[in-house]
């Protein structure tokens, strides 16, 4: 059983640092803000939670596993709110989505 | 080689100051001046903490089985002068905005026509 | 296995510093920050492992607050604030 | 591999020190200032200074970052260009850089445990202070009892700074309060543009704000055993009160915290502080000789520690809620 949770631990944390990477080589690759939230939010969501939960399973049953699971909560609550209120201030200020029909017309 | 690792976080320390150094001595902006004079303070913090780290040691608090620590006191130096830090700090971005009010403008040779103008 | 978290959490802060910056919208950047903060907020977590002393993940807490605090504090100044209405920035 | 952590750190702060440099728009650079303070206290982390990252986190990314919007909404976000560089300035600065790399040529390498700085005053802090004060955060011991005399004085110099603050912008109690009061809140002048509108920040705020505060208490009381203490509680509570007045606007935080509350505050912390001196004065003791305050030594150390602590996160809470709502008030009026 340990040894089970020690192998599962392994894998969540190499895919959460695979998704992190990924996130971030979207951030800077996609072309325009919008698309480029998707990426941030492969990150913050998907990568955070599977390395935090990878970190946990380490933890075990602990202060630390607890402050763990804090941790997770807050992030998996702040970072959709920020996102959001960032991609409502965008779109109130103007800043148009790029669409895939201006580059068939131009 | 291991000349360079070991001055390594000193040599970083001095980089961050001198860049602090320039936008406070060739910008003309006063609130650039400002983010040069925080990053110029930054720097010499970075610069206590590096010299209290010791190798192998851990943060100093005691622990079961941790036997090695670094070295409390530029922690505490460091700390209360963060805090202090941003007090000053604020003082300065009062007088920014007091200066702003009075003058219309917060660049420096804008400051120094107008100053030569009135004399 | 904590460092290969590490190196790729590492390599996504040099990425999202990259994109806050090159800009080119205000937006990028604040989205950029906020990134960059998740990911601080990680890096300590998995420093602890690292260094065998997990128990300072207050830490870890205080930056998701910080920074959650910090991204909405440049969003109402951005966008609320008496300049720049838009997310151009014109320099 | 912390090694390892430490350099890549490092070269990404060096990275955006240059970036600030370089970028003219100023709310740009102080995005960057944010990203260079989170990387500051990652660095701190990595180096054992987990007390000094908690507080750097908390000043650095949060209270400095808002300061610094504040001042630009009441003057400008653009810095004006410059077509040329300033060669005196650059030279100055290489002339600068070199004489102090070649001055670090002589110090001790990164982490050398003979180092002169670990000789001295460090070995009696690390081995004694744990038994003789009972705290287990050396850093907390430190800075309340051996070196309290200074933080007693940190914490004046914070008092002050908010003392002139207040005499710089705040406007004048019987002739401004007349124009605040005519001319209406900017967020209702605007209607539906303020931020009181977006409805997920609102509800989640609530919900969220009380979390704060008890992380705040929790840091302050548990300064003892793990990182914290009364610096980085106190800069907890005044985020806090930031983000409140950052979602429901200055007046409505006015009302659940009045200004003459807050002004009473950042005297009292530092009256707090003051006074324990004094009563361990009057109980036979030595100015800030905790010892004097209980019957046995480290229960006398543990309550002189727990008030001036409280001194210093009421002084500190109050003197950034302060300083915030003098800034965002300037703007209105």
């Amino acid at each position: 059983m340990d040894i089970l949770i020690y192998y599962t631990s392994w894998l969540l944390l190499l895919c959460g640092a695979f998704f992190c990477a990924v996130g971030g080589l979207g951030i800077l690759r996609l072309p325009d803000f919008y698309s480029r939230q998707h990426a941030a939010g492969i990150t913050d969501t998907l990568g955070a939670a599977l390395l935090l939960i990878g970190l946990i399973l380490q933890a075990g049953l602990s202060l630390v596993g607890i402050k763990l699971v804090m941790i997770l909560l807050f992030l998996l609550f702040t970072s959709p709110v920020a996102t959001h209120t960032i991609a409502q201030a965008a779109l109130q200020s103007g800043l148009k989505p790029k669409l895939a029909e201006k580059e068939r017309d131009g | 080689m291991s000349d360079f690792w070991g001055l390594y976080n000193y040599w970083i320390a001095i980089f961050l100051m001198m860049v602090g150094f320039y936008n406070v001595i060739a910008r003309g902006n006063l609130i650039k001046k400002l983010i040069g004079l925080n990053i110029f303070q930054t720097s010499v913090f970075l610069l206590y903490i590096s010299m209290g780290k010791v190798e192998g040691g851990s943060a100093p608090i005691v622990g079961a089985g941790i036997s090695s620590f670094s070295n409390p006191l530029p922690h505490v130096l460091i700390l209360t002068a963060i805090v202090v830090g941003v007090a000053t700090t604020s003082v300065g971005l009062a007088l920014v905005v007091r200066i702003k009010e009075a003058y219309g403008t917060i660049e420096e040779d804008e400051l120094i026509a107008q100053e030569s103008v009135t004399q | 296995m904590f460092v290969a978290a590490m190196i790729g959490v590492l390599i996504t802060m040099l990425l999202a510093l990259v994109r806050a910056v090159l800009g080119p919208t205000v937006y990028d950047r604040i989205l950029a920050v906020n990134m960059f903060g998740t990911k601080t907020v990680l890096l300590i977590a998995v420093l602890g492992f690292l260094t065998g002393r997990p128990e300072f993940l207050d830490l870890a807490l205080v930056y998701v607050l910080i920074n959650f605090i910090g991204t909405i504090a440049i969003l109402k100044f951005v966008h609320y604030g008496d300049m720049s209405h838009s997310g151009q920035e014109t320099s | 591999m912390s090694n390892f952590v430490d350099i890549a750190l490092l070269a990404f702060l060096a990275l955006v020190a240059l970036a600030v440099t370089r970028t003219l728009n100023l709310f740009a650079t102080v995005a960057l200032t944010g990203i260079y303070s989170l990387l500051m206290a990652s660095i701190f982390t990595t180096l054992d200074a987990v007390d000094v990252a908690f507080t750097e986190a908390a000043v650095g990314a949060g209270i400095s970052t808002v300061l610094f919007l504040a001042t630009m909404a009441l003057t400008t976000s653009h810095e004006k260009p410059h077509h040329h560089h300033n060669w005196a300035a650059i030279m100055a600065t290489l002339i600068t850089g070199s004489a102090l790399v070649y001055g670090t040529l002589d110090m001790p390498h990164f982490g050398d445990p003979q180092a002169p700085i670990h000789q001295h005053v460090a070995p009696h802090y690390i081995e004694i202070s744990p038994n003789e004060i009972g705290v287990p955060n050396m850093v907390t011991s430190v800075l309340a009892t051996y070196r309290g005399y200074d933080t007693l004085g940190e914490t004046a110099v914070i008092f002050t700074a908010c003392m002139a603050v207040l005499l710089l912008l705040q406007r004048d109690r019987r002739g401004g309060n007349r124009n605040v009061m005519a001319v209406p809140d900017a967020d209702q002048r605007r209607g539906g543009q303020s931020m009181q509108h977006a409805m997920i920040l609102r509800v989640f705020s609530k919900f969220f704000i009380p979390l704060i505060f008890l992380f705040g208490l929790y840091v302050q009381f548990h300064g003892d055993y793990g990182p914290g203490g009364g610096f980085q509680a106190g800069v907890i509570f005044a985020s806090g009160f930031i983000l409140y007045t950052l979602v429901f606007g200055l007046e409505k935080a006015r009302q659940v915290i009045p200004p003459r509350t807050l002004q009473a505050l950042v005297a009292f912390g530092l009256l707090l502080y003051a006074g324990t001196g004094i009563a361990t004065l009057v109980m036979g003791g030595q100015f800030l000789e905790y010892k004097a305050l209980a019957h046995e030594a480290t229960h006398g150390e543990h309550l002189g520690i727990l008030f001036i602590e409280l001194g210093v996160g009421i002084t500190v809470a109050a003197v950034m809620t302060t300083i915030f709502f003098t800034f965002a008030g300037r703007g209105r009026s």
